[in-house]
């Protein structure tokens, strides 16, 4: 693509110097665009497999099916004016959801989606995503002082303790995988991961699948552990005050987190964008019937789209169907889990996957 | 005011309850049972700490759920009612106490019955009968400023910052 | 390092104080150091409104001191006033009101679980519980002609009888209700995030419970066997076989069991009210009164037993003697007692209302005293308290 | 230690079990009532508005007699005025009801003698304006037709067949 796109420089006689320059700006904006028509299909889905699971009818007043539904919320949030209370530090209380939400988008661009099409492809992918990650939980605390609200304040707290004790295992269990791929550069993984359902890394490392699919529902602040914004005791926690498109920022980033979350996940321990049959079947069709490669590599990087996006959806099924059925835990049970049950896992994890890299070398 | 809410002198029979309370020294007058013939005792204003501890610690009464405490307002007099259970004996009875309406005060009952504490405050509010050493009395269901007290005969809700009295 | 206490205001408007209570609490971090419930905001004066009102007109008012179990508060005032001027209930009236008042307590405890699990963070049971509760607003929408304010019990009686075809569909619901609760069992009783949440949580120790004059579920849940319907069994609970619920050691998840258990046990009894209700259903009713045609008091058939009320009442000119009476039963949230004292005149002289929620609520600070400010929603939610019954 | 291993080993099957169950609802047919499209079906016992009967040729059933109004909870809603025409038969000029106060608890169609005020299944009343809410004579009664099918519902719910 990107020689492609010099020689067009090149054709105008502009300095190439530029072309380097303007050439990452067209996999930020093909992640701007994914991620907004990602986000808007979550929360209608969210709404309507929650009804689906509780004998209701999701909306489905607002276009056919209810589809446009998301787009009319956000019209609305747009629409409704900003408040800001007096004595909040208005230079924060505007910083925060901005703090919440860029980290989020920067991961979008280092995952891989298919073998060709991913924005940045780093030596120690894997590092990167997991440090920038725990940038959003700073933009919570930040909300929650700068709205000046008790409650706020309670939830910022909140989020900020869950938030730490729910790191460490959620990297160990990363490393994990690490160790498995023998890199940290997220294709390799994948690409260690090609051998259809089998080769998958959740098989040898179940427990660390376990702990870190855990630990992505307490990153994201999904039910279970949704402390900091638990209605019933904070009033909805640090976006109390929040009104407009503020909240709306902090709502886009919540299901956008779950999204990159999920595909994290089916990343590192489902096989990413493989088959789960080992060959893709569009490589088998594509050479009974036509031969040249260009149309093979187009219908093969299509399947492996349509596997990953199956998957993540298996995922966020998964995520949201727990949170129609478990209960909230305290905040005291919330860190004793992680400390003193999640840990020691991931922990005997990471022993069980060194002993079978050690025995099956990769 | 009707002939039925006053000290009537009638004499009644006494009832089982009230001959256990006449036979340990506590001069207390029957009155006639409710219609579902639950025993009515009327007790002296100043003698009702010692009757209610009486009849919850006494082995065969053994009442040791004080169900309520309210206020009739009778004309003359405001009588305050106290409705005892006994989860032994799965019976009531219905202590009376008669207060003149110029300065109703009784003994609270708060160290015997925990549960008086708030029912005691909801009579000195909607009837104004005061508790002597109960531990904070002020008014519970009406804002704190209001002026007089709502379930007595000759209470006349003019409160001028009330607007429904304008309309 | 010096900490300052904070002073956190759960408003009259919040999300999980099942209506408008405010509780000024101290905080020290998530430690609650005080709590002071301040209650009123809900007052509308039953006892006052009675004063100037015939109890006729009285009657629809009693259906909004308690708006989740209306059919009690008609019950308790109907047997005060029953007993006052001295009317006898026909039996047939007696097993409508006990078939109604048992579903209406279903309702009312559905009602409680959803939002109860609802503040712990489980969202589904509410919609199942709400689905159970939809079909039996349905039946007694039929029954009365309203969803929840039903003014449908009179003094002697009941105002109508059953609609053709509504002790059929009861049945059904009796049937189909037993495998919804096992659902409701299956998602919470055993889910270990229910259970440390709840397990041994604002434990109500049985002289604490005595002390704050606690009753009905609560009290059971503490171990003390005190069930109005069972110990002075008031209308025809005396022919009616059932066990009360109990459980020992009195903590949150005490209390959710003693109230799913009583759930199962007002299904029981509404099937058996529903076999032997004399007279069956209205339609048998009728053709054996036209064969049999007798007009004598003794025939069960068409006799006093079968009637809908005792001895017909003029609205307006309705006199009860003079006296006093008070009247106890057993409804969801504990014992309500209605106290009417009559001068003889067509307005009582004075109405007095003791709702259990309202010692429910004295009791919350002595259980919260110390506890984590996260457990406020575990202990208040098990209490089942109920605002308008508080401020009446 | 085996306490803990077990103690999670019953905790994922409770869960398991909590999701399964939910999933089991996932294939039962919604119980929504989408309510403009769709309206719920109501029996003839259903407390809606007030309304007045008339006679199959147009003349009121309603004799005057006040006892609604004295039976009414909110004491003001029913205002009857009547005056005695020659004859001196009660003849009703002015019969309002103010139904954004009213309770909807059925008292005043329980006492009235001829059956005239009767509750019929309206449940829509909202309105723009609490002067609009007060119901005159003219609004109140019914058609000589629908008073004809209320009388039938109302006599075959009398006898219990409904």
């Amino acid at each position: 693509m990107y020689d492609l796109y010099l020689n067009i420089f090149n054709k105008f006689g502009l300095p190439e110097l530029l072309a380097k320059l303007s050439w990452p700006l067209f996999p930020f904006i093909g992640v701007a665009v994914l991620l907004i028509i990602v986000v808007l299909f979550l929360v209608l889905m969210e709404r309507k497999i929650l009804a689906l699971l509780t004998v209701r009818k999701g909306p489905n007043r607002v276009g056919p099916y209810g589809l446009f539904q998301t787009i009319a919320d956000a019209i609305k949030l747009l629409i409704k004016e900003d408040i800001m209370s007096c004595e909040t530090n208005k230079v924060l209380f505007t910083l925060a959801p901005v703090v919440v939400f860029v980290p989020t988008m920067v991961i979008y661009g280092l995952l891989p989606y298919t073998s060709n099409l991913f924005a940045i492809n780093l030596a120690a992918g894997l590092f990167l995503i997991l440090a920038i990650s725990s940038i959003s939980i700073i933009g919570l605390v930040i909300a929650g002082w700068a709205s000046n609200n008790k409650y706020s304040l309670l939830g910022g707290m909140r989020s900020a303790a869950q938030a730490i004790s729910y790191e460490v295992p959620f990297f160990i269990s990363a490393i994990a995988v690490a160790i498995l791929a023998g890199s940290m550069n997220m294709n390799e993984i994948v690409g260690q991961q090609a051998g259809g359902l089998f080769s998958w890394n959740m098989w040898p490392s179940l427990v660390g699948f376990a702990v870190f699919f855990i630990c992505c529902i307490a990153e994201v602040n999904r039910v279970p552990f949704d402390l900091p914004e638990a209605e019933s005791e904070l009033v909805s926690g640090y976006n109390t005050e929040y009104t407009g498109m503020k909240f709306a920022l902090f709502f886009l980033a919540e299901y956008a987190a779950m999204f990159i979350m999920s595909v994290l996940v089916v990343t590192l321990f489902l096989g990413g964008y493989t088959s789960p049959f080992g060959i893709y079947i569009s490589q088998l069709f594509c050479n009974l019937v036509l031969h040249n490669q260009m149309s093979l590599n187009f219908f093969v990087g299509i399947e492996q789209a349509f596997w990953l996006i199956f998957k993540t959806y298996v995922v966020i099924f998964a995520i949201m169907w727990i949170r129609a059925t478990l209960p909230r835990l305290k905040a005291d049970q919330l860190m004793a889990f992680s400390w003193k049950f999640l840990l020691p896992l991931s922990l005997l994890n990471l022993v069980i996957v060194t002993v079978y890299r050690y025995f099956i070398p990769g | 005011m009707s002939d039925y809410l006053e000290n009537n002198i009638q004499e009644v029979a006494a009832g089982q309850l009230a001959a256990i309370l006449q036979n340990n020294g506590f001069n207390v007058k029957p009155q006639k049972n409710t219609a579902d013939n639950i025993e009515v005792i009327e007790v002296s204003a100043d003698k009702l700490v010692e009757v209610a501890t009486f009849l919850k610690m006494n082995v065969d009464t053994h009442f040791d759920i004080l169900f309520s405490v309210s206020g009739i307002d009778a004309g003359e007099s405001l009588i305050a009612v106290y409705h005892l259970f006994s989860t032994q004996f799965k019976n009531n009875v219905i202590l009376k106490v008669w207060l003149d309406r110029s300065q109703p005060e009784i003994a609270s009952l708060s160290q015997v019955y925990s549960a008086s504490n708030w029912h005691e405050r909801e009579t000195f509010d909607l009837l104004g009968i005061k508790f002597i050493n109960h531990p904070d009395l002020k008014r519970i269901l009406l804002p704190e400023e209001w002026i007089g007290h709502p379930l007595r005969k000759d209470y006349v809700m003019n409160d001028s910052r009330l607007v429904w009295n304008k309309r | 390092m010096q900490t300052q206490e904070l002073k956190l205001n759960v408003g009259p408007q919040h999300p999980s104080t099942h209506g408008v209570l405010r509780l000024v609490m101290s905080l020290d971090g998530e430690i609650i150091n005080d709590i002071e419930p301040v209650i009123g905001y809900l007052h509308r004066g039953m006892e006052k409104l009675a004063e100037s009102r015939t109890y006729h007109q009285y009657l629809p008012m009693v259906d909004r001191v308690d708006y989740l179990s209306s059919f009690f508060n008609q019950e308790s005032f109907c047997l005060a006033v029953e007993s006052l001027a001295g009317l006898k209930v026909p039996k047939r009236a007696e097993y409508i009101r006990v078939i109604t008042m048992e579903f209406n307590r279903i309702a009312s405890h559905l009602m409680w679980l959803a939002s109860f699990l609802l503040d712990l963070g489980a969202t589904s049971p509410l919609f199942y519980a709400f689905r159970e509760r939809e079909d039996i607003y349905t039946l007694f929408e039929e029954l009365t002609g309203a969803r929840m304010m039903y003014n449908y019990y009179c003094f002697g009686g009941v105002k109508k009888d059953f609609p053709s075809g509504w002790m059929k569909k009861a049945q059904d619901l009796c049937k189909k209700m037993p495998k919804c609760f096992d659902e409701y069992e299956a998602i919470i009783t055993n889910n270990p995030i229910f259970l440390r949440r709840t397990k041994d949580i604002g434990v109500l120790t049985k002289e604490m419970a005595l002390d704050f004059g606690i009753t009905g579920p609560n009290l059971r849940a503490s171990g003390i066997d005190l069930d109005l319907r069972k110990t002075n069994s008031y209308s025809v609970y005396n022919e009616l076989d059932f066990k009360t619920c109990l459980a020992e050691n009195g903590d949150s998840f005490d209390r959710y069991i003693v109230r799913i258990d009583e759930m199962r046990e007002s299904v029981k009894i509404i099937g058996q009210a529903l076999e032997k209700i004399p007279g069956g259903t209205p339609e048998k009713l009728l053709v054996k009164k036209t064969n049999c045609g007798c007009k004598e008091e003794s025939c069960p058939i068409c006799g006093f037993d079968t009637k809908l009320t005792g001895k017909k009442i003029v609205p307006l000119a309705f006199k009860p003697p003079a006296g006093e009476a008070i009247s106890q039963i057993e409804s969801p949230r504990g014992i309500t007692t209605c106290y009417i004292v009559s001068d003889g005149s067509p307005n009582p002289y004075r109405v007095r209302w003791r709702t259990p929620s309202f010692s429910n609520v004295q009791l919350l600070p002595e259980l919260m005293k110390g506890k984590i400010y996260a457990d406020l929603m575990a202990i208040f939610g098990s209490l089942d308290v109920v605002l308008p019954e508080v401020d009446r | 230690m085996n306490n803990i291993l077990i103690e999670t080993k019953k905790g994922i099957i409770e869960i398991l079990r909590g999701l399964f169950t939910v999933l089991k609802h996932a294939f039962r047919p919604p119980i929504t009532l989408e309510y403009p499209e769709k309206k719920p079906v109501l029996n003839s016992r259903y407390r809606g508005a007030l309304a007045l009967r008339v006679n199959a040729d147009g003349s009121d059933i309603c004799g005057g007699c006040k006892s609604c109004m004295k039976v009414c909870p909110c004491g003001d809603l029913i205002q009857v005025s009547t005056h005695k025409d020659e004859n001196n038969k009660l003849v009703v000029d002015k019969f309002t009801v103010d139904l954004g106060r009213c309770i909807f608890c059925g008292n005043c169609t329980e006492v009235c003698p001829k059956k005239a005020l009767i509750m019929t299944n309206e449940y829509e009343l909202a309105d723009f304006s609490r002067e609009s809410l007060v119901f005159d004579k003219k609004k109140l009664c019914l058609t000589p037709e629908q008073s004809q099918k209320w009388h039938e519902a109302l006599d075959k719910d009398i006898q219990g067949v409904n």
